[in-house]
């Protein structure tokens, strides 16, 4: 990553090749542009970020409401002894699909809504690097999580599920262990929504690297940018070692390879290394999101900017690095020898370093602040003190010799809940209330979000905190059942109840957007304004909700904090006073001559494509076959598609910026840069467009 | 970019004036490098983890064989500049013959590595056979896999050519191919090397 | 919201948080004699971990305190009351206050880089001594040795009395591992299919047992007792099911036991209900389970006498691979040695008191001769064993349903079985 | 922002020399690479035996690097390209090495 306080010029001696206009492609028939931005279809074709960053949220809601299910269903099994509710079978499917469902397909795509919505706005670009693309990552994302969810249903109730647990350890994921499709849908399922994220995080470091406005330097960006950037680089180089792991296991599993086979002499730790080098940072990409959100919550209803900003991108930076070199924290009791056990085992401590950075700095915002509770603010605030008892007992984990008492029971449990739940949910639930007015124009209601939220906290401090207790005593992980005698059953009761509890919270959580939504469309719409919140980032200064073109024009950043800058000064006693209102100095989204990236068939096409050639893997080659034609007859359509649809309405051309396409098939290929690949330069305006077709 | 709708005319830049392609190709590649370190690593280290009497690197390499088409995807390598470099001088008719020249020499290595392929089968290393064979084939298949995407790509960029629609303007396009190519090229000088030449 | 309702509001969140806190407290307190507790060791490594532990503990506990009262303490000191302003339209502050806009210091930063640096510095250090003092095994070569072998979903344990692993063992048992109090009892952990863990909470932390590797370990005892374990790595369906039992006697009881260990079991007396059993044994499930002297060697993980061709089920494997592993299949097909069944208090992966209220009432050496047999549940395990231990419907894990027997069969087995002491 | 802007197709008809390493310059380092490849290929016949496997592995890496280097820096311009790509390219080359070496090495592999 490059931190320079400057603009990267390109040194005089540049290679760069001309990068001339694309040739307008005549539309041939199907490969006319989808048109109108209005009704359900729109949406399917959308390449807007905003759009996508909107459906991200609700597919990632959607998934943490089967996620959730699943957890109560966990928590009803082990609410006594014995317990009968589901069998040991369904658990085991029941656990591992809970614990995949909430990482990969709530916590990691509700980040991503953010990072889809908020990067191109606080960089004060139009839209990300390329829109299709970033359309194709959504789809890809979604054809993964149905298929995989889908393996709950396919063939009965939890009999082809996955029930390796969420790292799926060999041998036990071999054929001869788990005969049922489960794994293979893990197998598959993982690899889909890797490509998703992959695709993804390159869109968005192009996106931050070369599309910020002018003025925008690395360090005049928001923090939720920079750990939103930082999370991206994680995943674009954690994302292809679960590849590799999840490749050998499909080989394994499909074609009879012995990556895992011990009989064959194979080591089962090669798939524990090669996941936790992708698991760890990949908790890490859990976190960084909310901590960003975060540092944004906190400074606006502090009335204050965030304290130590510099140390604040520094320590995100930090953990970005640290978070590559701890993963066998995960293994102390493999068998690695008590020299890997002793390094894994320091590295590991001193992550809470940079970590107590942020977590002081947050406080230290909050010193002499004007604290406004709001419904955002309490969720921030909520994250600063859940995490860091998560954090705390992640470092009691770090001692190796005390983890062999603690690995796999549910200390652990609670450890990876409060800082999951306590740290990356809760700080985007916070995000959720925070940005609502600016996506949808109107608010949240403080009365029922301040009440979900405290119902939410306690009950996931009920869940969770005795948890704690449970492991400490001795209760072992993944295990469908306890013996009476053993001691668990009280604590047991108190989490599972709580869990009922988080239940009743979330459901306030749903219900809140619907009476909001509701209440807002009775009282005729009215207009939040851009900047509800008094807040200070670059979104807030166009109309809310964020109109298509985003900003009227370019914005010209000079410092921090631009937006607030524009609003406040300081006056001969270095008192802050109001310059402008928030109005005067947003954007009114009146401008509609912005030319905008045309919508496009082919990602949901592609989408589609790779979902089939999931199944096929899974199920049937020639399925695969098929939709392997799709995919390439998707790839063409694509690239051949024309730049620009002169008859749709809003003069939308798409500036070429996402010609990059991506002739993979096996999807790890390269980009095949046909296709309106050249881009940056191309002096497209409507004359032109007008002349096409 | 949020440009006055009255200016669009104007040049598009970018904050670090790369363009966008190929600084995401750049990106890519950085990614690329964790994907076939991995499969390397495994490769290294589940080589040797078989029996006495089983069929292992020793028993079916043929270096020299394998050593010529390594020459052979080398020169590609150069072959690829020339066609960048070619149409950036705005030679068309060189680009597309060092386009050509550059699929063919791709499509000789892996047919070289089907030839390869077939000759180690019929020698008893099969994929399932034992944990080289499965880390043999999935690292050089995995590559084999992307030196056929590259080839596909250049001979897209071919047909693009001789319908017209590639022009100096779009030089760009072509480096990034090349880029991709020679990546390929990279992974493969490694592979050659450790997968082949070190001592068994 | 009125004055008093605020105040409530903070009072009623207050008491759920001091609540919380004390019922962890009082939780710990009252629930310590736990049968897997890691908070009351027993054995020398386990008292080395809660020692380094504890300390630790506290640590977390400051820094707990210290940044939740922050948290608490800039609410209360900071917070903007709501009535002040309202839940306005456009900007939450109506007012002109703005508090000062520091921008950070460098000093503090740097502060709080080094304080915790300097304090995980410290702890790592007693970390580091500590891992490696747990490490030096005390247990000379000469000593016993316990190959320790999980499967789907019990363990097996093979005594090495002269502590060389790599020949055929002296006994084999299974599910509750005997050992000696006092001294350090040195394991060798393996597994036979898929990755399990090996845990006595009381006496050390857990080690995996993972197929193709053979991993050291070391539990000691402080006093004779019975300790209960658990298979903390998932390992398949059953996992949650597979307990294990650490027994440690005193040094003349251990000798006592292993002697009974190496004696073979005789044929029961003709026409007695026992031979009868053995019958329907020897027919039903002699091909899994072997009884030393009664059943031939061939059994897979069965008999002492000769090892199977695959005895040593990985070649030896210290210290990471060596060389190609020859087994037929990786499924556990082999069953737990039955010779002395009835010397264990309980089975099938622990999961069943094999005595009626047994507890530690009956001395161990006493159970068999003393102890009221849990027929219960022994028979409804021999007539159907994957309805009380979910196994693999295709039965290449776990004991099998042998529903085909008649209650008097099963009667009779069980006099058979009874006989193995 | 931008302070570059990519050449305008205009400009782009220009020979631009002065950027462009001449295909010269390429045959050269193409030539470079073909006798190391020759050289790699050497040592693995009998004659440079004598010297034990690590020394022939250390050559061989020491080669594979510099052929590997030469490629990226010539072929793939990165000498005389935006140093962000550089960057880009190294860290993950650098991390994927150092991640997997550690690997390798919690394996007792070396
Ligand atoms: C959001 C995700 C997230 C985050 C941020 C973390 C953060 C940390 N984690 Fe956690 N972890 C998980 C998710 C996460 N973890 C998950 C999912 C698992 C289980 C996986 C599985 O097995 O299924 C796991 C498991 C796990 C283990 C393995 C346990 C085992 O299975 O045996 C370990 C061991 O070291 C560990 C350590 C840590 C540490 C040291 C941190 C640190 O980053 C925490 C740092 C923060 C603080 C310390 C608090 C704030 C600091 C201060 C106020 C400063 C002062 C503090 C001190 C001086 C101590 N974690
Ligand atoms: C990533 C985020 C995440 C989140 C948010 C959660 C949320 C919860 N989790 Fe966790 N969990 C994991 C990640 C997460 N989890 C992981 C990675 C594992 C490890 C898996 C493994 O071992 O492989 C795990 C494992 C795990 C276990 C251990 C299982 C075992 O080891 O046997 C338990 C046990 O209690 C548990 C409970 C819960 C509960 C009660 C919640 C609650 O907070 C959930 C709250 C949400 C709701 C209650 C939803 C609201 C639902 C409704 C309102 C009804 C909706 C109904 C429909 C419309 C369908 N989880
Ligand atoms: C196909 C193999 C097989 C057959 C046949 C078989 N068993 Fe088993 N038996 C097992 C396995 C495997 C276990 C361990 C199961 C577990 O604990 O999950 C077991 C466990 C037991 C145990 C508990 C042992 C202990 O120490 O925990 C008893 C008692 C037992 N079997 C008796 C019998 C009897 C009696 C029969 C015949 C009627 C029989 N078995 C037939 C495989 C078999
Ligand atoms: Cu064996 Cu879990
Ligand atoms: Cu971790």
């Amino acid at each position: 990553m490059t931190v320079t306080d400057r603009t990267i010029t390109a040194p005089e001696e540049t290679l760069a090749l001309p990068a001339g206009p694309a040739v307008a492609h005549r539309p041939l028939g199907v490969f006319t542009r989808p048109q109108g931005s209005e009704g359900w279809r729109s949406w399917l074709f959308t390449v807007d970020h905003k759009r996508i960053g909107i459906m991200y949220g609700a597919a990632a809601m959607f998934f943490f409401l089967v996620g959730g299910a699943e957890a109560l269903f966990i928590r009803l099994q082990l609410a006594t002894p014995n317990g009968s509710v589901i069998g040991a079978g369904t658990y085991n499917g029941v656990f591992t699909m809970h614990g995949v469902t909430m990482v990969f397909l709530v916590i990691m795509p509700m980040a991503a809504a953010f990072a889809n919505y908020l990067l191109p706005l606080q960089v004060g670009a139009r839209d990300v690097a390329f829109p299709r693309l970033n359309a194709f990552s959504f789809w890809c994302f979604l054809a993964g999580g149905l298929l995989l969810v889908s393996s709950i249903f396919i063939g009965g109730w939890f009999q082809n599920a996955p029930d390796g647990g969420w790292f799926n350890y060999a041998p036990n994921s071999g054929l001869p262990f788990s005969p049922s499709k489960g794994i293979d849908f893990y197998a598959v399922g993982l690899q889909i929504t890797g490509i998703a994220s992959l695709v993804s995080s390159i869109n968005l470091i192009v996106t931050v690297l070369n599309m910020r406005t002018k003025g925008m330097s690395f360090f005049r960006m928001p923090v939720l940018t920079w750990m939103l950037l930082i999370t991206q680089f994680l995943l674009l180089f954690a994302i292809p070692v679960i590849t590799v792991a999840l490749f050998l296991l499909m080989f394994d599993r499909l074609w009879d390879a012995n990556f895992f086979n011990v009989a064959a002499g194979a080591d089962p730790l090669l798939w524990q290394h090669l996941f936790w080098i992708f698991g760890h940072p990949e908790v890490y990409i859990l976190i960084l999101p909310a901590f960003g959100i975060v540092s944004e919550i906190i400074p606006t209803f502090s009335r204050k900017p965030l304290f130590g900003y510099h140390f604040m991108v520094a320590s995100g930076i930090a953990i970005g690095f640290m978070g590559w070199g701890v993963w066998a924290h995960h293994m102390f009791t493999s068998g690695i020898g008590p020299l890997a056990v002793a390094a894994f085992s320091v590295s590991t401590m001193f992550i809470a370093v940079p970590t107590g950075v942020k977590i002081l700095n947050w406080l230290a915002t909050m010193y002499r602040g004007r604290l406004r509770f709001t419904t955002p603010m309490l969720y921030a605030v909520g994250v600063v003190s859940m995490f860091t008892i998560g954090g705390l007992s992640g470092v009691t984990h770090a001692i190796a010799p005390s983890d062999t008492q603690q690995t796999d029971t549910y200390y652990i449990v609670a450890h990876f809940h409060y800082v999951i739940f306590g740290g990356a949910l809760l700080g985007l639930f916070g995000g959720f209330y925070f940005w609502w007015p600016k996506a949808f124009g109107y608010k949240l209601s403080e009365a029922w979000g301040k009440a979900s939220f405290w119902v939410m906290l306690v009950g996931f401090n009920f869940t969770f905190g005795p948890m704690h207790i449970l492991g400490l005593q001795g209760m072992s992980r993944r295990i469908s059942t306890y013996r009476a005698d053993e001691g668990f059953a009280l604590w047991n009761m108190v989490a599972t109840i709580g869990s009922f509890v988080i239940a009743v919270g979330v459901a306030m959580f749903l219900w809140n957007v619907y009476a909001s939504t509701r209440k807002w469309q009775r009282a005729g719409r009215p207009d939040v304004g851009p900047d509800p919140w008094d807040a200070r980032g670059l979104e807030w200064m166009t109309a809310s909700p964020v109109p298509e073109h985003n900003f009227d024009s370019e914005i010209e950043v000079e410092r921090l904090d631009e937006f607030w800058h524009r609003k406040y000064g300081v006056d001969e006693n270095h008192r802050v006073v109001k310059t402008a209102t928030a109005e005067e100095v947003a954007h009114d989204g009146s401008n509609t001559k912005v030319h905008l990236p045309s919508p496009s068939y082919w990602p949901i096409v592609l989408g589609g494509g790779i979902l089939l050639v999931g199944y096929g893997l899974i199920y049937n080659l020639w399925l695969a076959a098929a939709g392997l034609v799709l995919l390439v007859g998707a790839i063409y359509g694509w690239i051949l598609e024309p730049a620009d649809d002169p008859d749709a309405a809003g003069h939308h051309d798409d500036h070429h910026d996402d010609g990059d396409g991506h002739g993979d098939p096996s999807g790890n290929g390269g980009p095949d840069g046909n296709g309106e690949s050249a881009s940056a330069a191309a002096p497209a305006d409507t004359e032109e467009a007008a002349t096409v077709g | 970019m949020a440009d006055e709708a009255t200016t669009h005319a104007e040049e598009h830049h970018t904050s670090t004036g790369i363009s966008n392609e190929k600084l995401a190709m750049w990106v890519f590649l950085g990614s690329e490098c964790l994907l076939f370190g991995g499969l390397i690593s495994t490769y290294m280290f589940n080589k040797g983890r078989i029996g006495p009497n089983d069929i292992g690197p020793d028993d079916v390499f043929d270096i020299p064989f394998t050593s010529v088409s390594s020459f052979v995807l080398l020169m590609s390598s150069l072959t690829m500049v020339f066609a960048v470099s070619a149409i950036a001088r705005g030679d068309l008719r060189g680009n597309r013959i060092w386009l050509a020249t550059t699929a063919a020499l791709g499509a000789t290595f892996v047919a070289g590595q089907v030839y390869e392929f077939t000759a180690f089968y019929s020698e008893g290393l099969g994929f399932t056979t034992n944990l080289f064979g499965s880390a043999f084939y999935a690292l050089t298949g995995f590559h084999g896999a992307h030196v056929t995407i590259g080839i596909i790509m250049l001979m897209s960029l071919y047909v693009m050519s001789m319908r017209g629609n590639l022009g100096p303007e779009r030089a760009e396009t072509v480096e990034i191919i090349g880029l991709y190519w020679h990546f390929v090229d990279i992974v493969w000088i490694v592979i050659f090397t450790i997968v082949y030449l070190f001592p068994q | 919201m009125s004055r008093r309702l605020k105040v409530l509001v903070w009072l009623s969140s207050l008491l759920v948080i001091a609540g919380t806190i004390a019922l962890i407290v009082v939780g710990i307190v009252v629930t310590d004699d736990h049968p897997l507790s890691t908070l009351s060791p027993v054995g020398r490594q386990g008292r080395d971990i809660a020692r380094l532990i504890n300390p630790i503990f506290i640590v977390a506990g400051v820094v707990f305190f210290l940044v939740q009262g922050a948290v608490l303490a800039l609410w209360w000191r900071y917070r903007v009351g709501g009535s002040e302003t309202g839940d306005g339209e456009h900007g939450y502050y109506e007012d002109d206050e703005f508090p000062d806009q520091t921008h950070g210091n460098d000093r503090l930063e740097i502060a709080w880089t080094i304080v915790p640096t300097i304090l995980l510095a410290v702890i790592s250090v007693f970390t580091l001594v500590a891992l490696f003092a747990l490490d030096d095994v005390d247990a000379s070569d000469e000593d016993m040795v316990v190959t320790v072998i999980g499967q789907q979903w019990w363990w097996e344990y093979q005594y090495h009395l002269d502590g060389d692993t790599t020949t055929a063992p002296d006994f084999v048992t299974a599910n509750e591992l005997v050992i000696p109090a006092g001294v350090d009892v040195a394991l060798d952990i393996k597994s036979r299919d898929v990755i399990h863990s090996f845990w006595i909470p009381k006496l050390n932390g857990k080690r995996d047992a993972v197929p193709g590797r053979s991993h050291d370990w070391v539990i000691q005892a402080d006093n004779p007792g019975r300790y209960r374990g658990q298979c903390t790595e998932f390992c398949g369906l059953s996992h949650g099911y597979m307990k294990m039992v650490a027994v440690a006697l005193t040094p003349s009881e251990f000798a006592q036991w292993r002697d009974n260990q190496m004696t073979p079991a005789s044929a029961p007396a003709e026409g007695t209900a026992a031979a009868a059993g053995w019958e329907v044994f020897s027919q039903q499930c002699a091909s899994c389970h072997a009884v030393n002297g009664l059943t031939s060697a061939a059994n897979r993980g069965g008999a002492a006498e000769s090892p199977p061709d695959d005895w040593d089920i990985y070649g030896e494997f210290n210290g990471g691979y060596a060389g190609p592993v020859i087994t037929d299949e990786l499924i556990a097909g082999a069953a737990p040695n039955l010779t002395h069944l009835m010397t264990r208090g309980t089975f099938a992966g622990s999961i069943f008191d094999l005595y009626l209220g047994a507890g530690d009432h009956i001395p161990y050496l006493e159970l068999a001769n003393r102890g009221t047999l849990n027929r219960g549940d022994l028979e409804a395990w021999i007539s159907n064993a994957p309805e009380r231990k979910p196994a693999d419907a295709d039965g290449l894990r776990g004991m099998p349903a042998r529903t085909g027997l008649s209650p008097d069969d099963i009667d009779n087995v069980v006099a058979f079985l009874s006989t193995l002491d | 922002m931008a302070t570059v802007t990519p050449e305008s197709p205009d400009t782009a008809h220009a020979p631009d020399e002065h950027a462009h390493p001449s295909n010269w310059l390429y045959v050269k380092v193409a030539i470079a690479l073909a006798l190391l490849t020759a050289f790699e290929v050497f040592t693995y016949f009998e004659t440079v035996h004598g010297w034990g496997d690590t020394a022939i592995i250390i050559m061989l890496v020491l080669m594979m690097l510099v052929k590997f280097f030469l490629v990226v820096a010539f072929f793939m311009h990165l000498k005389f390209d935006a140093p962000i790509f550089w960057r880009l390219f190294v860290f993950g080359l650098i991390l994927a090495m150092a991640v997997y070496m550690v690997m390798l090495t919690a394996f007792r592999f070396w």
